[in-house]
């Protein structure tokens, strides 16, 4: 039952990830990116991170791929122009999806291989906000205020980048 | 009890797919979108071995590759944005300027 | 087994209905509000007997005939739109709203047939990042209704969409953190539960005491996301003619409408159990009445349940219609005013709300 | 050995008014501070000496500064010191530096380029006295670079001639070729009095392991050593710079060409005695070079017309009377010779700069004549500085050139005694040739310059006054033996030069010498008297019956053309060649073929940067799945 759900969830994922990768409409990968990403979250709930769900639907989800969806709009993108000879860019094209699968089969044969044995039982509360908050602000607080830092960065430079006629 | 090896197959799928995205889309922006794919991949590699070691550190770890992803969605789309206001075009045939 | 999933299946349903409902019925209370605020009669052309009952039955008219004319009218598919997501965005718009109701209580347990049923379609102890994750994808129903349609107006009422739902979403959310903090937990039953107290054994001790600047917030923000007046820009009629959704027509149509009043129940159905309290009857625990002065009143369990439910019903229904009354009070915001509103004020007083809340967690603890 | 801590001021006062030279360039403040720093310099020089001379002789001060080079088993320290030898040659330096320096107040009160001429001037005391005071030799070697710089930019002074900075270049490249000479012999000298203890290049340990050096070794340092001396104090075969050297601005001529700075050879010459002394053969050819310079340039003299000219072949044939004192092995002598020329010699200078000043720059003899009348001070004082150095009875070049005579004689050098016998007669000859060209007869100047001849201001008159007096004076310190007070700069330098070594005091006594010397000098007077006053047509009719004879000294014995022929072309010829072959064949066909070779290949790689970011992400996820793929297979 829920190696069928995992599977049903795995196809899924693979699908829509392709459908990124695939469609000529920036608006529609746009979209396929964040079933993708809807689908991770699902997928971190299988894997008991209810926080982590949660804030990838609310970062990537609600926020992110708004952006992108916005930016797109804004500068009205049609279908992706190609320019390359269609010749040209079969072997292009070719050439990167067998680099890709390459790079796949290896990462999987490397991952599957792992001994990984049976997971760790989970410990109370496990993937709650309060068990990652601890550890965020503990162990890892200077990584934290970095991030802070960081985004705060990127809220003044896209002003600074995008502002017209400075 | 799905194993965890299965979640780190799919995450490396994913990773793969998403370099494929970099490299043979033409579009910046959806570019950057196989990018996000990429990073996510990542994150449920993160996520599954967090689980394996019954350890939150690597939930942290997405956390913060979420927060770094923010700020590079939002840097790099207003540099898409600039971009776009000088040559009309988002296409990475265009933004060869440095070459010879 | 089955009868969990039974269980489930109920409360969902349940809460659908609720909010279904409860927008219908919003619907009405706006046609009879605005015509009282604009002292018309309004929603009055529904007569069943020829004019002879003494009031009209423009709530009928309101609750069946207008639901079975938008079904029954003809869905029209622009040229030149992407017929798939045109087709889905209606669906995404109303979707994510109405499952954000599941995280939100509307009563304590109920206890029947040695089963300990919690009143709440989903309990999850992220309770409130939930909610503003599934608010947070409500955006994308408007951002590809206005896309998919490959309409100037629709355009550009998609655009304006998302900007604001994007924006006032950070303050929304800073907001519920100052709330968050104050009760400690992101469970929103806990929070309703902890909401039972009483100051000085008079006044009860709802969460609207202890953050009126948070519910103020989320008052506001709230507006924005229902893309309500005074901040109805992605859907101006007179800017835009219906904004994102000017394409679309029929149950469509109504799918959009119905999700501007599922949000604004979601935003009451927040603010109450936030704010206001939840399920919470002044002085009614769960086995009775504890009035001031140590008098005590035994009620039954059922009745109790029921009490709560209805306190919660009203309570909604009451900001909702605060919300009904805000709508027809104030005039439009200009676009930059809006985002100063929500990025120059807002976002900073919802900062200073956080610092300060955590100041006094901390000394208090 | 006495130490003290004013001696390091008395280069360090020139030093910080050339500083304050460039530094602030302020036309009005260095000339105050320039001469002003100077007659400071000279003060603290007399309080030094005059410590010294209170001391018991053969005592010296001693003043460290600080370590300079310390390495292995070398070592070398800023060291001051001041003995007798020392004390005189500072005491000429600052003395006769300081009334150039007010003189040059005058001289270049017109010239925009003031400040910068007394800060090459300033910088060339500090080097002069870096050299002079120097403890060890490898300082003295600092100096004397340093002096040779300053000459080199004061003869190319006025630089916007080509003629005065080829004439800066001449000199600084044939005392180049004397300093390799130089070097070497110090190496030389380094390295064969390498003792237990390390090498060492102080004055003190080279004269306490001199005598130990074989006749053959120290007569090879000594020859090297000549060759510096040689450049620097201009001696044949290096002489040919000094006359060119006339074109810096006569206070330079004076100061540096004459007084001190060509002086430094013998100086030098005299400071390493005990080397030379160690090696014979070596002394003999400075005597050697010596009195055959001093004919030569003599000689040279005779016919030359322009007024500075003469005086630097003057100065030349002098210097080789130095030489041979040194050659006799009378160092003291050599010194005095050098202190008496140093007043007479600057004055002479002095005095032309004066005349050039009056006669608006005009430098040929030929156009002077009858200033006596219009330029008394210069006159009088021009007088004086002739009759010195002619060697009239009882002024300063009649004592030193005595006892030079004297001491070849005594030295058992009757050869080098005629020569040197007629070349003073010549000196006295070409001398008063040139005071009655200059200041007897009628005017011969172009109408408008004669109407401009004028005496010259105070600042310059009042040096001229006091280097008459000194020449005049001068000499009365180093009398004969066994007059009056005898010698006594003789017994004071002692210490530091050794007795002269005199190989018999034969049937001739000085004074017999000193006699016929006296009537030679004033028959060649009396010779230039009757040439150029009382028959001015005389001369022309010589040079008319021997003419090749005339063409041959106003030719200079034609040495600058046969080194040009034999030195200068063949080596301009090969540099050339090598610059075709080597430089522009060799070297930059490799530069270039580097370069060439760069860019072909850069064409070549350029061809894999696409520009486009996507391509390197392709290589790159190639890359990657390379590396995954060899830890898989592994």
């Amino acid at each position: 039952m829920a190696t069928l759900a995992f599977l049903v969830l795995a196809a899924l994922l693979v699908g829509s990830a392709l459908a990124v990768v695939l469609h000529p409409n920036p608006v529609k990968s746009a979209m396929a990116l964040v079933v993708t990403l809807f689908l991770l979250a699902v997928v971190f709930v299988l894997l008991e991170a209810h926080m982590i769900a949660a804030l990838q639907i609310i970062v990537y989800a609600g926020a992110i791929m708004v952006l992108f969806l916005f930016v797109i709009m804004l500068l009205n993108l049609g279908d992706e122009e190609q320019r390359a000879r269609p010749r040209r860019r079969v072997v292009v094209h070719g050439v990167a999806w067998a680099a890709g699968a390459l790079l796949a089969v290896v990462l999987v044969r490397l991952v599957a291989g792992a001994p990984l044995g049976r997971p760790a039982p989970a410990p109370e509360g496990y993937g709650s906000a309060a068990l990652v908050a601890r550890s965020l602000f503990t162990d890892y607080v200077l990584p934290f205020e970095l991030a802070g830092l960081l985004l705060l960065v990127a809220v003044i430079g896209p002003v600074v980048l995008a502002k017209r006629g400075r | 009890m799905i194993p965890i090896s299965w979640y780190l197959t799919l995450s490396a799928v994913l990773f793969a797919i998403g370099v494929v995205g970099v490299v043979v889309r033409r579009n910046v922006i959806v570019i950057l979108m196989a990018i996000e794919l990429m990073l996510n991949g990542v994150n449920l590699t993160f996520v599954a071995l967090a689980r394996q070691l019954g350890s939150v550190d690597g939930q942290v770890v997405v956390f913060f590759v979420m927060a770094v992803a923010a700020a590079e969605a939002a840097v790099g789309l207003a540099i898409v944005i600039a971009f776009f206001r000088n040559r009309e075009s988002v296409n990475a045939d265009d933004l060869a300027l440095l070459r010879w | 087994m089955w009868v969990d999933v039974g269980i489930a299946a109920a409360k969902a349903f349940a809460v659908v209905m609720l909010v279904l409902n409860m927008s219908l019925v919003l619907l009405w209370v706006e046609r009879k509000g605005s015509a009282l605020i604009q002292d018309r009669i309004g929603a009055n052309r529904a007569n069943v007997f020829g004019g002879l009952l003494p009031f009209n039955l423009g709530i009928i008219n309101t609750l069946i005939a207008d639901p079975i004319k938008l079904l029954t009218k003809e869905d029209l598919i622009p040229a030149g739109a992407d017929r798939v997501l045109h087709f889905v965005a209606p669906f995404l718009a109303v979707f994510p709203v109405i499952v954000t109701f599941a995280a939100i209580p509307f009563g304590d347990v109920l206890v029947i047939g040695g089963r300990t049923i919690e009143l709440q379609a989903a309990a999850l102890d992220v309770g409130v990042l939930y909610v503003l994750a599934m608010s947070s994808l409500a955006v994308y129903g408007v951002v590809l209704g206005g896309w998919a349609t490959n309409s100037r107006w629709s355009l550009l009422g998609a655009v304006r969409g998302s900007a604001q739902m994007i924006s006032y979403e950070i303050a929304l959310g800073l907001g519920l953190v100052a709330a968050i903090m104050t009760f400690g937990t992101l469970d929103l039953q806990e929070i309703a539960r902890a909401q039972g107290a009483h100051l000085w054994g008079v006044v009860p001790l709802w969460g609207i005491l202890y953050q009126p600047v948070a519910f103020l917030i989320l008052l506001i923000a709230g507006f924005a996301e229902s893309k309500r007046v005074p901040f109805d820009l992605p859907e101006g009629e007179s800017e835009l003619v219906a904004g994102y959704f000017t394409e679309y027509s029929g149950m469509k149509q109504a799918a959009f409408m119905l999700s501007d009043f599922a949000e604004v129940v979601v935003v009451a159905g927040l603010a109450t159990t936030l704010f206001f309290g939840a399920w919470q009857v002044p002085f009614l625990a769960r086995d009775g009445w504890h009035l001031p002065g140590g008098v005590f009143v035994a009620m039954p369990h059922l009745a109790v349940v029921a009490l709560q439910i209805a306190a919660f019903t009203i309570k909604v229904f009451a900001l909702c219609c605060f919300q009904i009354l805000v709508r027809w009070t104030l005039p439009r915001y200009r676009y930059d005013h809006l985002m100063d509103l929500g990025w120059k004020w807002l976002l900073p007083i919802a900062l200073a709300n956080v610092v300060v809340t955590a100041v006094v967690v901390v000394l208090v603890a | 050995m006495i130490a003290s801590s004013i001696l390091w001021l008395i280069p360090a006062l020139p030093l910080a008014g050339f500083l304050l030279a460039i530094a602030t360039g302020n036309r009005a403040l260095v000339r105050v501070a320039a001469p002003a720093l100077v007659g400071a310099s000279f003060v603290v020089a007399l309080v030094a000496v005059a410590t010294l001379a209170g001391a018991e002789a053969g005592s010296r001060l001693v003043d460290p500064v600080y370590t300079w080079i310390e390495v292995g088993g070398f070592r070398a320290d800023v060291t001051f010191r001041l003995d007798a030898l020392a004390a005189v040659m500072v005491l000429i330096v600052t003395g006769v530096g300081f009334l150039i320096h007010v003189y040059s107040v005058g001289y270049m009160a017109h010239d925009a380029g003031l400040p910068r001429f007394f800060a090459y001037l300033n910088l060339f005391m500090f080097a002069m006295l870096l050299l002079v005071l120097a403890d060890n030799l490898l300082l003295l070697f600092v100096g004397w670079e340093g002096v040779g710089l300053c000459s080199y930019l004061l003869i190319g002074f006025w630089y916007e001639d080509d003629a005065n900075a080829a004439a800066g270049k001449k000199a600084f490249v044939v005392n180049r070729i004397g300093d390799v000479g130089f070097v070497l012999g110090l190496l030389l000298l380094a390295w064969s009095t390498a003792g237990a203890a390390g090498m060492s290049l102080d004055f003190a340990h080279v004269e306490a392991h001199a005598a130990g050096l074989g006749a053959g070794t120290a007569a090879a340092i000594g020859l090297l050593l000549l060759v510096g001396a040689a450049g620097k104090s201009a001696q044949i075969p290096l002489y040919v710079w000094l006359p060119d050297a006339m074109a810096g601005p006569t206070p330079v001529s004076a100061l540096i060409h004459a007084a001190t700075m060509v002086t430094a050879g013998i100086y030098m010459i005299a400071r390493l005695h005990v080397v030379f002394e160690a090696g014979p053969a070596a002394l003999a050819v400075v005597a050697v070079v010596g009195v055959a310079t001093a004919l030569f340039a003599a000689t040279i003299a005779l016919v030359q017309h322009d007024i500075k000219k003469v005086l630097a072949y003057s100065t030349v044939s002098q210097l080789g009377f130095m030489m041979l004192a040194l050659g006799v092995g009378a160092f003291a002598t050599a010194i005095f010779h050098v202190m008496t020329h140093a007043f007479f010699k600057a004055l002479l200078f002095l005095g032309a700069g004066s005349v050039i000043h009056g006669m608006s720059g005009e430098q040929d003899v030929r156009r002077m004549g009858g200033l006596r009348a219009r330029m008394p001070v210069t006159f009088w004082t021009f007088l004086v500085g002739t009759l010195a150095i002619a060697g009239a009875p009882g002024l300063a070049g009649f004592f030193s050139k005595d006892e030079i005579l004297w001491h070849t004689w005594a030295a058992g050098h009757p050869v080098f005694w005629l020569v040197a016998v007629v070349t003073a007669t010549l000196t006295a000859f070409y001398m008063f040739r040139l005071l009655f060209l200059t200041f007897f007869g009628a005017p011969r100047a172009a109408p408008e310059v004669a109407a401009h001849v004028h005496e010259s201001p105070a600042t310059m008159t009042v040096p001229l006054v006091l280097l008459a007096v000194l020449s005049i004076a001068g000499g009365w310190v180093g009398l004969p033996e066994g007059w009056l007070w005898g010698p006594a700069i003789g017994r004071f330098l002692a210490p530091s030069t050794g007795h002269p070594h005199l190989a018999h005091h034969g049937a001739v006594g000085e004074g017999t010498l000193m006699l016929v010397a006296t009537l030679l000098a004033a028959a060649g007077a009396a010779l230039a008297w009757l040439f150029y006053v009382r028959r001015p047509e005389l001369p022309g009719e010589l040079a008319g019956r021997f003419r090749a004879l005339h063409a041959l000294l106003a030719g200079k014995y034609w040495v600058d053309e046969l080194y040009d022929a034999l030195v200068v072309r063949p080596y301009v010829r090969l540099s050339d060649a090598l610059w075709r072959f080597v430089d522009q064949g060799l070297i930059d066909g490799a530069v270039n073929g580097t370069a060439a070779f760069v860019v072909v290949n850069g064409q070549l790689w350029r061809l894999v940067q696409t520009g486009n970011v996507q391509h390197y992400a392709l290589v790159f996820v190639g890359g990657a799945a390379a590396v995954l793929l060899y830890y898989l297979a592994r």
